[in-house]
């Protein structure tokens, strides 16, 4: 009894360091990926595995790197709580240089204040919080936030004649920031903001709000929300006989809201740096890929999680074989012109991307780009 | 001025008139029954002495003060009370923490002193709970479940939680029933050398041989109203004491 | 003059209180029968909507139909449950189990429990997502009233709630079934001594109780075209409120106080905004319950 | 017997050895920060479980909005830290006193209710205050939540690496639990427990079971948000989902799960509901469905739970105080 457990406590003591003596130069590089798999966000967490092990297979197929990578996938449930110790599980493992996710800004904040301290570069590819990149100079992100497309979404309104404008978001820290930059561009440029609200995500019944738009008699409305919530918007607006012009952001760029709404999606415009018909070769591979995978046409987040990894898979290569944290991270500041599925991706010396907006209308069961 | 005073107390729940205009007393010292046919109103009538039920009209008088309106820990503070005709002990605590709660009720325990208070207070408290645990005979079970406890000694105990309060009123609601005959005798030997001791006590009874053997007075109520209050002789010759219970076939 | 707004606004939040009521006339029925809390009747509703989905994605039969198997369905959800999770706890019938708090949990933890194994399941076998329904199938085509548009859902969630309050009122007051769920909901123990098989009155509450859960599922989940794992959460919540505030045993009671949750909630939008609509609900659930501590149609306490 | 009672220290300082030397010492070994992560989540958990336990276990009040007492300690500490720059030694105390306030402010009108009426009273406190933090962006700044970058300061010496965080916590947690010991295992909580087993008949005994019950929900609300306050400093960043309806009830789960009414119980729940989780994380995503059937199990088997009052009860007193049993003589009040 004694013996084996004095044995088992050995084992337990030298095990770790046996790992650190068979640590030799061909061991793979790793990165972690912290992301939603279970609980109520988990099907946008389990687009990003899809799209992330596209994007690995190709990488490890393509022999940039005479090493192999892997991604060390943990599930977050979106709970802060996990997210941290996710977080410090990724800092304890030496081999991992970088990290991808979260998902939602609050779990991808909450984590960030460790890889803050330990210097772990971290790249998420939804974190939409304005003071996200703002945390230190290690956090980076490829999705452009609201402060580019509130105002390219305004303009286009204004262009279009539409003054009056009720602006609805979901309560969270990514609709305050649809809400703040679109209607600041607007009443910039002479429109006015007829009503704002928000709502609580998941809300089923829009109607009560819809009924309280429909009164306050806008020219459009501009919504902040994802697919789910905006396929129950556009459903039970139909349903109420309610017709005036929907804008609405890349957040609701999503196949499965055509699915979910049906012709009620019909002539939602919204502007999305992902357009899947693209006929650009890395977009259409990816596409490929991804209905190879899954059946169906890949949305804007899928895109956006796939650039992320190669953005970090890009980032790992320019720094070979001297790759530590910190070399990824200063690869990673001076990403210039990647050219991604989601466009073009420059990190800024803020650590924002700077992105090309594209606009489509939903015409016909597609997302058609137009030109207005 | 009498220890308890009930006067003119009535008590109506929709139609019902459930007490009806009753008035007696309860004398320091004394030992008192209260007997009367099913539904007369006893228990009704001992809930409003504690305080669980509001009078609908007259007044209660505990050492002098008004108790009527008052809340049941209130009067219990004052120094009465009471057991339960259904027995109510803490089933899920050993006996010792069940008669500690009516130490504690009685001494109080602020949560400061439970954190950081020094164990004077605390001994005194334990001292009252042995005290009525040893007059009831329940020291050696102390760390017993209460659940666990037969239905006879739970009886005890639950006059011994009410001891350890060191009323100057013990109400006491039908004690003895669910008892034998030799257990109902042993309880009334009981309650009895309380009464020795000086305690005042009051108890409502079905059993009128219990009553009969050891009150020294017994309040009649039939029908909610009071019919009879004398010594056990008087009341057991009183015709209408009989021709209630008779009438009611009890 | 009156503002047709105000009666829009009005119906749309009787709807959604109608929708509150469905689900809590099941949750209220095996409350009062068990005097247990069915943490687990969010997901005999989810449940009930996917096994609806299912059906209609692989056999696309009439309406009525997938209404009727799902609420076979829901039965037998309900027998299962019950098996599960309250069933092995009625084998502790000594005093200082049946007066335990802990024991009384028992039955609420191992509802919580299942429910979570439920949620999780679903989860792994369809994904968190919502699904994509047939929408021929969707029960919201839109009915003008002057000047207020409602949807056939309204009419028919309306009409089958109306229903089962009226059928239940039926059953437990007329038929042989009813008189021994209310004896047993009167008191367990002597119901068992005058020859009841309590026993099997609590399945068959069970049994009833999960089926109008997982009707309301399917029926909520075509009137809104939106059927994911989380989807009997929000819902099961309100449905405990309104059963509370309804005095725990009493149907119409909590159907009562679903329509006034639905429409404080519709209210609280129209006058304040969506994101508050909670506060407003659940606010006026504090005040109810400060007036009215045994809720609006409760009755008072026993004493002593 | 008397033997025993000497022996009382023994368990308190093994405890005490475990969590300040054996744990931290361990943990050192195996990593970094992330086993230093969870035991710190393990520990605030096991302050809420302990202080919810002091509720609902011991004074029998189901509570289903504990979390809300949590979020506000939290968001206290956090925007005392940032908005205010008071740190951790007035963000501590001032988050304990605002939940513990509110709670009385809630307490007040509320604690009459009974049974379920009030645990649903509870649950709409829970959700009302939730609401409160999402929505008030003007204070709470609502879902953007806080962040909180000064990290813990203690007179003047920044507390620095995961060890350091570890004691700061331990000892807030474990001088928190002992109080709530003491609470629960006096006089004062022999009170309690009479609320909980019959409140009618406690009144009779003299007890004012509205003010206690109040007392009670304020001192364990205290608690609730020094836990917040720990939280909010380990992590830097608090947020309005972190404190919903769904951790009221893993809370109520882990007091539950160790058993309801005993203290010792509630930290096992807390130890294990935290730990499972991340243990499982191998199993991907079946690991929740896990979780539920490992609670299932644990209930069915153990319907008075994994460390069960009337045992707990009995080892506390067999291991640290007086063996009541003892003929009057004999008796040492030790631990009361």
């Amino acid at each position: 009894m004694t013996v084996t457990r004095r044995t088992l406590v050995g084992i337990a003591l030298v095990a770790p360091l046996s790992f650190v003596g068979t640590a030799f130069a061909a061991d793979p590089i790793k990165i972690g990926y912290q992301l939603p798999l279970t609980g109520n966000t988990a099907q946008y967490g389990q687009d990003f595995k899809t799209a992330a092990e596209i994007a690995l297979d190709r990488f490890n197929a393509s022999g940039k790197l005479p090493v192999k990578v892997e991604i060390v996938y943990e599930d977050s449930r979106s709970d802060a709580k996990e997210g941290v110790a996710i977080a410090r599980k990724f800092v304890d493992d030496e081999k991992i240089v970088g990290v991808l996710g979260d998902f939602t800004s609050g779990v991808s904040m909450a984590a960030a204040q460790v890889y803050k301290e330990a210097g772990m570069p971290q790249l998420s590819q939804t974190a939409s919080h304005p003071d996200y990149a703002k945390i230190s100079e290690w956090q980076f992100r490829n999705i452009t936030t609201q402060a580019g497309e509130g105002p390219y979404n305004a303009d286009w309104m204004v262009s279009k004649g539409l003054k009056k404008v009720a602006v609805i978001a979901e309560q969270t820290d990514w609709g305050q920031s649809v809400t703040k930059y679109f209607s600041d561009e607007l009443t910039a440029k002479g429109g006015t903001v007829v009503m704002t609200e928000y709502f609580n995500r998941g809300t089923p019944d829009f109607r009560s709000l819809l009924a309280k738009i429909e009164r306050a008699k806008p020219d459009a409305i501009y919504t902040g929300f994802f697919y789910e919530d905006g396929a129950n918007f556009l459903k039970q607006m139909k349903q109420l006989g309610y017709a005036v012009p929907v804008f609405s952001t890349s957040a609701a760029h999503n196949q499965k809201l055509i699915e979910l709404a049906g012709p009620d999606a019909e002539g939602l415009s919204l502007t999305t740096n992902f357009l899947p018909n693209s006929p650009k070769p890395e977009v259409k591979s990816f596409v490929e890929a991804w209905v190879k995978a899954r059946g169906a046409e890949p949305g804007q987040f899928p895109a956006q999680a796939f650039d992320a990894v190669n953005i970090m898979l890009d980032a790992i290569v320019k720094t070979y074989p001297k790759t530590t944290r910190a070399s990824v991270r200063d690869a990673l500041a001076a990403t210039k012109d990647f050219p991604g599925v989601t466009g073009v991706t420059t990190f800024g010396p803020d650590r924002e991307p700077v992105k090309q907006l594209s606009k489509v209308r939903v015409v016909g069961g597609v997302f058609s780009p137009v030109a207005e | 001025m009498s220890l308890l005073e009930i006067e003119n107390v009535t008590r109506r729940f929709g139609g019902l008139v459930a007490v009806d205009d009753v008035t007696t007393r309860v004398e320091a010292g004394e030992l008192v029954g209260l007997i009367g046919p099913n539904g007369a109103g006893k228990t009704t009538l001992f809930n409003l002495i504690s305080g669980f039920t509001a009078l609908t009209s007259g007044a209660v008088r505990f050492k002098g003060a008004a108790i009527d309106g008052s809340k049941p820990h209130v009067i219990a503070a004052r120094g009465m009370s009471r057991t339960f005709q259904n027995l109510r002990v803490f089933p899920n605590m050993s006996v010792f923490d069940n008669v500690s709660v009516g130490s504690v009720g009685a001494m109080g325990q602020s949560a400061f002193a439970a954190v950081f208070g020094r164990r004077g207070r605390s001994d005194a408290i334990s001292a009252r709970t042995w005290e009525a645990l040893e007059r009831v005979g329940l020291a050696e079970q102390s760390e017993e479940l209460a659940a666990n406890l037969s239905y006879g000694k739970r009886k005890y105990l639950e006059i011994a939680r009410a001891l350890a309060m060191r009323p100057d009123l013990l109400i006491l609601d039908e004690p003895a029933a669910g008892l034998n005959d030799s257990e109902t005798a042993e309880l009334a030997r009981f309650i009895r050398t309380l009464n020795d001791d000086g305690l005042a006590v009051m108890l409502v009874e079905h059993d009128m041989n219990l009553v009969m053997g050891i009150c020294s007075r017994v309040v009649v109520l039939a029908s909610g109203r009071k019919i009879a209050d004398a010594e056990p002789a008087v009341v057991r010759a009183d015709p209408a004491v009989l021709e209630a219970y008779l009438g009611v076939d009890e | 003059m009156f503002d047709p707004y105000y009666l829009q606004q009005l119906a749309i939040g009787l709807s959604q209180g109608v929708i509150y009521a469905l689900m809590a006339i099941g949750f209220t029925l095996i409350f009062g029968v068990l005097n247990v809390v069915n943490f687990a009747h969010g997901e005999v509703y989810t449940v009930g909507a996917f096994a609806g989905l299912l059906l209609i994605t692989a056999f696309a039969p009439p309406f009525l139909v997938v209404l009727f198997v799902v609420l076979a369905v829901g039965a037998a959800l309900g027998f299962g449950l019950e098996r599960i999770a309250f069933k092995p706890f009625r084998r502790f019938s000594d005093e200082a189990s049946l007066k335990s708090r802990a024991m009384r949990e028992s039955t609420l933890m191992s509802s919580l429990a299942v429910s979570i194994v439920a949620r999780e399941g679903l989860e792994i076998a369809f994904g968190s997502q919502m699904q994509t329904l047939p929408f021929e199938y969707l029960i919201n085509k839109p009915i003008a009233i002057g000047p207020v548009t409602i949807v056939t859902g309204d009419v028919i969630i309306f009409v089958v709630a109306a229903l089962m309050l009226g059928g239940l009122q039926y059953l437990l007051t007329k038929t042989r079934v009813g008189l021994s769920i209310r004896a047993v909901s009167a008191n367990p123990l002597g119901a068992k001594y005058v020859g009841i098989d309590t026993d099997r009155t609590i399945v068959t509450t069970f049994a009833i109780g999960s089926m109008m859960g997982a009707g309301a599922g399917i029926l909520v989940g075509l009137y809104y075209g939106a059927i994911f794992p989380a989807m009997g959460f929000v819902p099961g919540i309100k449905a405990f409120v309104a059963m509370v505030m309804g005095g725990l045993s009493s149907i119409p009671g909590a159907v009562i106080c679903a329509l006034l949750l639905g429409l404080s909630e519709g209210l609280a939008t129209t006058f304040i905004s969506s994101n508050w609509a909670d506060m407003v609900a659940y606010g006026f659930l504090i005040v109810t319950l400060i007036f009215f501590p045994q809720g609006l149609f409760g009755a008072g306490r026993e004493r002593v | 017997m008397s033997e025993i009672t000497r022996k009382g220290w023994v368990v308190p300082v093994l405890l005490l050895v475990l969590v300040f030397a054996v744990a931290p010492f361990t943990l050192a070994q195996f990593g970094k920060g992330y086993f230093f992560q969870v035991a710190n989540l393990v520990l605030i958990f096991s302050l809420l479980a302990v202080s919810l336990h002091l509720v609902t276990g011991v004074a029998g009040l189901l509570h289903l909005g504990h979390a809300a007492f949590y979020g506000i300690g939290a968001y206290v500490a956090a925007l005392m830290g940032t908005d205010l720059k008071l740190g951790f030694l007035w963000g501590l105390p001032a988050a304990g006193l605002v939940a513990a306030l509110f709670a009385l402010v809630v307490a007040l009108p509320t604690m009459r209710l009974v049974s379920i009426y009030f645990a649903v009273a509870t649950l709409a406190i829970g959700q009302m205050i939730n609401t409160v933090l999402l929505n008030w962006v003007a204070v709470t700044k609502g879902p953007n939540g806080v962040m909180l970058f000064s990290g813990i300061k203690l007179f003047g010496f920044a507390v620095k690496g995961p060890l350091a965080v570890y004691f700061v916590v331990a000892v807030v947690v474990v001088a928190s639990i002992w109080v709530l010991h003491r609470l629960s295992h006096s006089y004062y909580g022999n009170a309690l427990r009479s609320l909980r087993e019959d409140d009618q008949c406690a009144d009779a005994m003299g007890i004012d079971t509205v003010r206690l019950k109040i007392e009670v929900f304020t001192l364990s609300a205290f608690f609730a948000g020094l836990a917040g306050a720990l939280w909010a400093y380990t992590t830097g960043y608090v947020s309005p989902g972190d404190f919903n309806f769904s951790n009221s009830i893993l809370i109520l789960a882990m007091v539950v799960v160790g058993g309801l009414g005993s203290l010792p119980g509630a930290i096992v729940g807390a130890v294990l509901l935290i730990l499972l989780p991340e243990v499982l994380r191998g199993l991907g995503d079946l690991r929740n469905v896990m979780v539920g059937l490992v609670m299932f199990v644990s209930i069915l088997f153990l319907p008075k739970g994994l460390f069960g009052e009337v045992s707990a009860l009995a080892f506390v007193r067999r291991n640290l105080g007086v063996k009541w049993g003892a003929a009057p003589s004999e008796r040492e009040v030790g631990w009361r």
